[in-house]
């Protein structure tokens, strides 16, 4: 059946802050301002209390961002190896890194800047192995930038008690005394309250979001969700970052009332789970214009950018619905210890990709859930060889979904590495997979 | 009337002409020279030759492999899964699961009682590339690839041997040579470490009986040997037809 | 079980050769070197420190077997030498285990090193080794003892080897794929990967699109010589440079290599696939003569 | 006199290292007690031990398999791979239990299947323990962590920890810390009598026996040392130092040490089935859980916690290794890294780096679950060429 589709209006508001984001990082210093750096999974409103004209860098998405421009990734992930970076490292970071080693900046255009904007300090958190380590590494070949690192390795949500989140909490105390020192700025914490709101409201509207993709045909096409959603990854606790979700809400709505899908044909419905490989987004477009397969999900956009209920009390189904804000939730925030109490309750507790590391039991959940949530036909899993953090339990979850009888495919691949990506066996193993289910292709 | 099903692969091009009662009027087996295009052609007049026929008698062709970018004269494709899958099922009805092991690709497909395919899984990077490796260990040791299987067989001692990856793997090779150990101990620790791959990529899927073993591979004694101590049960092998021909059984079926 | 006739483009061919201006019998130490690799063998007899006679053969399946075949073609060539007139051998490379009438056997990588200042003259600084197997980055001083050294990690290993499945897959002998490789306008993109397993993959995608050979080949070198270039680099690349081993007589990686680093490769004064033989025939004829004081 | 592979002890320690399984069979017979496997050197064992529990670190044998690649993924290490094969293939199948201490990725997917997959596991325990292990609050948080898992423990034993029960495992654990970190101490020596693989069976059979019991074979084992009762067989040759995680295969050691051109010794190894396992003690003062939780949290760190933070930059793993490598007069150091080990791969260019400042020479070797043994030999010799070959020259 044929369906209407148009552009997002919003689309281009999406793409000007991206574009402005690395911008307004690189000339912060010129107008006396802060700049910091960390991974996209930092505790993003905290070093918002040092002032209106702070500036972040998150290192995942300028990772991916670099990989999509093959060439810059190149000359970033040659000039990293040959000081010694092994190969099976992060592919987001090895680009990070060797963006700094060569002290070249990439903006979203794709253009180049001379030399690398240091950041004023590091500020990041560890969960996977070797996150905090990834700005360790990047500290050193920055020659000495100050870092600091906040360990959540709390175990997952639906465990938390008081000690768990307060645990956090003092550490992040801590990162703020630390940074008052670093910048010798004066922490506000009104600032931070504000800041802490509007993460809060940037990740709930994203899952509010996410939930309208449930319709048919889905008004969002998986490529779309990646411009979306990762504001949430780059800048979660700003105002703007804020406005611009509820826009896209009130655009989604829309759509789905009108019955505008992403695909002129909507014949095959299916969810992804690892970051893609962003050199390669041409897969999307094989399988839309081939077989008008539209990916509507993916544990990767929705479970990293948004918050959601997830794990229920006992640990045993996983709810997609969308986390409380604080006044949904009963939580007053009114100064510094319980703004921190909030983001460190908040992030641990819904922040779905930070529940399934710790334990098969929830990626299995989290991953059917979708698949049912949607209503998609199958799942087609990235083997990314550029996070092992993302590959954490996939394998086990396509053993679970296989037994379920849902069609699972998988690839092989790397998120940010061109040169782990067989472009032709990838295709063959989507055509393989159209041709076992059945699905003709489009003529 | 008659169709035809073409697989060119990496190594080998392989045609077979069938009937639309689906009986196997003639097939060939060529090496894939470095113009797919010529190659293909070729190997083409001559299965059609082969089975009495002119071109025009041919009313469908479908291809696989490489597929119709290597032979342009197809008149559709089919992917590798889907041929083999259905080549297996043609060859032995029985079979649940269809270990291909080719050159460059190993694959393993499991079928349902009607012969579609169920689930399938690819090799991993790491361990694409087997029947190469062999080729290039067959060198090494000066045999024959006769005579290289049935060395295996004459193996007392089974020596570990990580084939994670198959280029390192040779280097181990080259220095198990050189320290002189035996070339029955060396080909048994080849044909164990490629099983053991293979098997690997197998276990990906439900491993149903009967399980069927296809590609250039299977001609390999003592790689028929490894699978079943791999796998710890019997593993078949085509019984009428050449085992890397089967994915071009498929094809040739699918066109009718 | 089909049959299918393999063309052997990937062999190098072999060589015996001997110094016929010289008298081996002037000389006071016969000194032997073998070096035994993966893919050929070379013996190499000095007379008091200079080359005299080599022979560079295939290596068979026997270590034993082609360290005495390739000593035995090269005692034949010369013609009144026989065993009993070399005071020292020593082996080296792969297969150094299993030379039994070595005197001691020394790693390929201080024979190459040594043998490079043989080959290449005493300014040799950094010499790159690039076997059928492994890749070896060797700093050494002016008398080619080794100073440092770095080996490829596992996905890189292969990386002469992966040349020789690529003259199989385009059937151009080994021989000849490094001029062919320099004959293009315009140097092509790399192909993106340096693990064999997946630049096969890549190169047959490229036949398929109808990439002449030159220029597959040409994407396949820009490839190798970035992977040689990056281990350099790791560890510090100081003039003069030098390649020893089989590749270095492959003009299409060495060009490459010399254009990535911006530095010219010293030109050998003999085939520098004898460098490991030669620095084990020095370093015998050295053992010798102390074993003598 | 008599080599130290001919003391009864040696013969003892390679047994149990040889036959874990049967080893723990037998003690359940014996004693009718739970046996429970764990991954990770943080597992505050001493609070199983307490419960009567025997506690033994879960470790692969070293040899191919294909029976794991349907669960874990081609780039997670071959410890996580060989570690699960052994429990899929059921030579695990007298553990009741089955424990992680919060470690890296591989090793928590491997515990994951392992705890999935087995039928015999009744129990399993995924305890959180900090990753941030150069951070105040660690202390704090391993304490409450460490409190719930005793309190699990006990619901699963049915049997009440007392605090006499963890002091006796305490003082249990600390005399075997002390055994070892002598045993490493008789290796400073210039003839030492122990090589890496003798430490390497001692630590790890520790790992994997009841305390008492090795406590009072390694105590008579280091009495004869010292005694004078032993001699040295084999020549000592490069003085090495082996830096890694877990280097428990017997065919490394042997390689280097009993299987090349030239003599060479390990003196020390810096890694998880070595120092790492056993160095520092429990001070025990009271609060037994807090004492139990600092040890743990402040004993030399595996890179996958050893980061900088705030105003610490460096890597207190580093400042160990420093001290080792003069006081134990070491000339030249193996990396031995576990392939796709990211926490470990994220320190070696810094760790080349300090080496090369300190000047030691160093050798990077990437281990997979078997050894190249070939590439390996040509690598070592060619070091030990490098530091000393002069004699080959006139």
């Amino acid at each position: 059946m044929e369906v209407k589709v148009r552009p997002f209006d919003c689309w281009n508001d999406f793409k000007n802050y991206r574009m402005n984001y690395y911008k307004e990082y690189l000339e912060a210093k010129d107008k006396g301002g802060i700049r910091w750096a960390g991974s996209a999974w930092s505790f993003d409103p905290v070093p918002q209390g040092l002032g209106e004209d702070v500036y972040p860098l998150t290192g995942e998405p300028y990772g991916a961002t670099a990989a999509f421009f093959k060439d810059f990734s190149m000359r970033a992930l040659e000039t990293i190896e040959r000081k010694g970076a092994a190969r099976d490292l992060c592919g987001y970071m090895r680009n990070y890194w060797g963006s700094v080693a060569m002290d070249r900046y990439l903006l979203a255009d794709g253009s180049e800047i001379e030399p690398f904007p240091k950041p004023d300090f590091n500020f990041t958190i560890h969960i996977c192995c070797s996150h905090a380590k990834w700005y360790h590494y990047a500290a050193e070949l920055e020659g000495g930038v100050p870092t600091y690192a906040v360990d959540i390795s709390v175990g997952p949500g639906y465990t938390l008690d008081d000690k768990k989140i307060e645990y956090v909490v003092r550490q992040l105390e801590d990162a703020i005394t630390w940074m008052e020192k670093v910048t010798g700025r004066e922490y506000d914490d009104e600032l931070l309250i504000k800041a802490v709101e509007n993460e809060a409201k940037s990740m709930t509207l994203w899952a509010k979001i996410c939930k309208l993709n449930q319709a048919k045909p889905a008004p969002m096409e998986e490529k779309s969700m990646f411009s979306f959603y990762v504001l949430t990854l780059i800048r979660r606790s700003d105002e703007r970052v804020v406005k611009l979700y509820e826009q896209l809400y009130r655009e989604v709505e829309n759509r789905v009332k009108k019955g505008i899908g992403a695909l002129t044909y909507e014949q095959f419905r299916f969810v992804t789970d690892n970051p893609p490989p962003w050199p390669f987004l041409k897969v999307y477009r094989y399988l839309e214009q081939n077989y008008g397969a539209v990916s509507v999900g993916s544990i990767y956009t929705f479970g990293l950018g948004a918050a959601w209920l997830g794990m229920d009390e006992k640990g045993e189904n996983w709810i997609w619905e969308p986390a409380p804000t604080p006044e949904e939730a009963g939580f007053e925030i009114h100064d510094r210890r319980s703004a921190l109490w909030w983001t460190a309750l908040f992030n641990l507790k819904y922040r779905a990709s930070w529940q399934h590391e710790y334990s098969h039991w929830v990626r299995k959940q989290e991953t059917y859930q979708m698949v049912k949530d949607w209503h998609t036909d199958a799942i087609i899993m990235h083997l990314n060889r550029g996070c092992e953090l993302w590959n954490m339990s996939t394998l086990e979850v396509r053993d679970y979904l296989v037994n379920k009888g849902i069609p699972v495919a998988t690839y092989e691949g790397n998120m940010a590495d061109p040169r782990e990506f067989d472009e032709a066996r990838t295709f063959n193993v989507i055509d393989s997979f159209m041709q076992s289910l059945g699905i003709e292709k489009l003529t | 009337m008659a169709v035809a099903g073409i697989d060119v692969g990496t190594k080998l091009t392989k045609v077979v002409i069938m009937d639309e009662d689906k009986n196997i009027l003639a097939y060939v087996i060529e090496r894939t020279g470095t113009d797919h295009k010529k190659s293909s052609e070729e190997a083409f007049e001559k299965a059609v030759e082969k089975a009495g026929l002119k071109r025009e008698d041919i009313k469908k062709t479908i291809a696989t492999g490489f597929g119709k970018i290597s032979a342009p004269f197809a008149d559709d494709e089919v992917t590798q899964v889907i041929a083999a899958g259905r080549g297996a099922y043609y060859v032995k009805p029985t079979a649940r699961t269809v270990i291909e092991v080719g050159a460059e690709e190993s694959r393993a497909i499991q079928l349902d009682d009607n012969g579609n395919v169920k689930d399938f899984s690819l090799a991993d990077k790491c361990a694409a590339g087997a029947g190469s490796f062999v080729d290039a260990m067959i060198r090494y040791l000066e045999v024959t690839p006769d005579e290289f299987g049935q060395l295996a067989l004459q193996a007392t001692r089974a020596i570990p041997m990580n084939a994670q990856c198959v280029v390192f793997a040779e280097s181990e090779v080259v220095s198990l040579l050189h320290s002189n150990v035996p070339k029955a101990e060396i080909s048994r620790a080849i044909h164990d470490a490629i099983a053991d791959r293979v098997a690997a990529i197998a276990r990906r899927i439900e491993i149903k009986d009967d399980v069927l073993l296809i590609g250039g591979l299977a001609n390999d004694i003592g790689f028929i040997d490894a699978m079943k101590r791999e796998l710890g049960k019997d593993v078949h092998v085509p019984e009428n037809y050449p085992p890397e021909l089967v994915p071009a059984i498929g094809a040739a079926l699918s066109a009718l | 079980m089909v049959t299918v006739q393999e063309s052997e483009y990937w062999r190098w061919p072999e060589t015996i050769w001997v110094d016929e201006s010289k008298n081996w019998q002037d000389a006071e130490v016969i000194s032997c070197g073998i070096d035994l690799g993966s893919v050929s063998t070379q013996a190499v007899i000095m007379a008091d420190g200079e080359l005299y006679a080599y022979a560079s053969m295939r290596t068979g399946t026997s270590s034993t077997a082609s360290a005495e075949k390739a000593v035995n073609a090269v005692l034949e060539k010369i013609g009144d030498m026989t065993r009993e007139n070399i005071h020292y051998t020593v082996g080296t490379g792969y297969g150094r285990v299993s030379i039994p009438f070595a005197n001691k056997t020394i790693t390929e990588i201080a024979c190459h090193g040594r043998g490079a200042v043989y080959v290449y003259g005493n300014t040799v600084r950094t010499v790159l080794d690039m076997g059928g197997q492994d890749l070896k980055a060797i700093k050494v001083d002016s008398r080619g003892k080794v100073i440092n050294f770095l080996m490829n990690d596992k996905c890189a290993a292969g990386t002469g080897r992966g040349i020789e499945v690529v003259c199989d897959m385009l059937s151009v002998p080994i021989t000849e794929v490094g001029e062919l490789s320099l004959k293009v306008d315009e140097e092509p993109e790399p192909v993106s990967t340096t693990c064999v397993v997946f630049a096969k993959s890549e190169i047959l995608g490229l036949i398929r699109k109808g990439w002449s050979k030159e220029m597959i080949l040409a994407a396949f070198f820009n490839a190798v010589s970035s992977r040689v270039v990056e281990l350099l680099e790791r560890v510090g690349v100081e003039p003069d440079f030098a390649i020893t081993g089989g590749i270095s007589k492959n003009v299409g990686v060495v060009r490459r290599i010399e254009r990535k680093l911006n530095m010219k490769a010293l030109e050998p004064k003999v085939d520098p696939q004898l460098a490991g033989a030669i620095g084990a025939a020095l370093f015998a004829r050295a053992l010798y003569i102390k074993s003598k004081k | 006199m008599v080599t130290v592979d001919e003391l009864p002890e040696m013969k003892k320690f390679i047994e149990w290292f040889e036959n874990r399984h049967e080893y723990a069979k037998k003690w359940k017979e014996k004693t009718g007690g739970k046996v429970v496997g764990y991954y990770c050197t943080y597992m505050p064992e001493e609070i199983m031990y307490a419960a009567g529990i025997l506690p033994v670190r879960i470790l692969g044998s070293h040899e191919p398999e294909s029976i794991t690649r349907p669960y874990l993924h081609d780039m997670y290490c071959p410890f996580c791979h060989d570690t699960l094969a052994q429990a899929l293939q059921g030579r695990y199948d007298y553990l009741e239990g089955v424990t992680i201490a919060q470690s890296c990725l591989h090793m928590r997917q491997s515990y994951f299947s392992f705890a999935d997959r087995v039928e015999n596991i009744e129990w399993s325990y995924y305890l959180p323990f900090p990753h941030g292990v150069n951070n105040p609050h660690a202390g704090d948080f391993a304490r409450h962590e460490f409190e719930k898992f005793k309190k699990a423990v006990e619901e699963w034993t049915g049997k009440e920890i007392t605090d006499s029960d963890l002091d006796n495992a305490i003082e249990v654990y600390n005399r075997n810390r002390e055994l070892l970190t002598k045993m490493f101490e008789l290796r400073k020596a210039d003839e030492p009598l122990i090589t890496g693989l003798h430490a390497m069976y001692i630590v790890v059979s520790s790992q994997l026996v009841d305390k008492a019991e090795h406590n009072q074979v390694l105590e008579s084992f280091l009495e004869k040392i010292e005694n004078g009762q032993v001699e040295n067989d084999r020549e000592i040759g490069t003085r090495l130092m082996l830096i890694g995680s877990e280097d428990y295969d017997e065919e490394l050691f042997k390689l280097i040490e009993y299987g090349m051109s030239y003599p060479a010794t390990f003196v020390f190894e810096e890694n998880c089935t070595g120092s790492r396992y056993f160095w520092g003690l429990v001070e025990n003062n009271g609060d037994r859980l807090m004492a139990l939780a600092k040890r743990y949290v402040y004993r030399v760190p595996c890179p996958a916690k050893d980061w900088a933070r705030g105003d610490f930059f460096g890597r207190r793993r580093f400042q160990f290794i420093e001290d080792v490598i003069r006081d134990w007069n070491i000339e030249a150091v193996i990396i031995a890294q576990m392939k796709f080990c990211d926490p470990h791969e994220l320190d070696i260019p810094s760790l080349r780096e300090m080496l090369d400042k300190m000047g030691v020479r160093h050798l990077h070797l990437e281990l997979d679950l078997t050894q190249p043994v070939g590439q390996f030999r040509t690598r070592v010799e060619a070091m030990i060429e490098a530091m000393g070959e002069e004699d080959l020259f006139i």
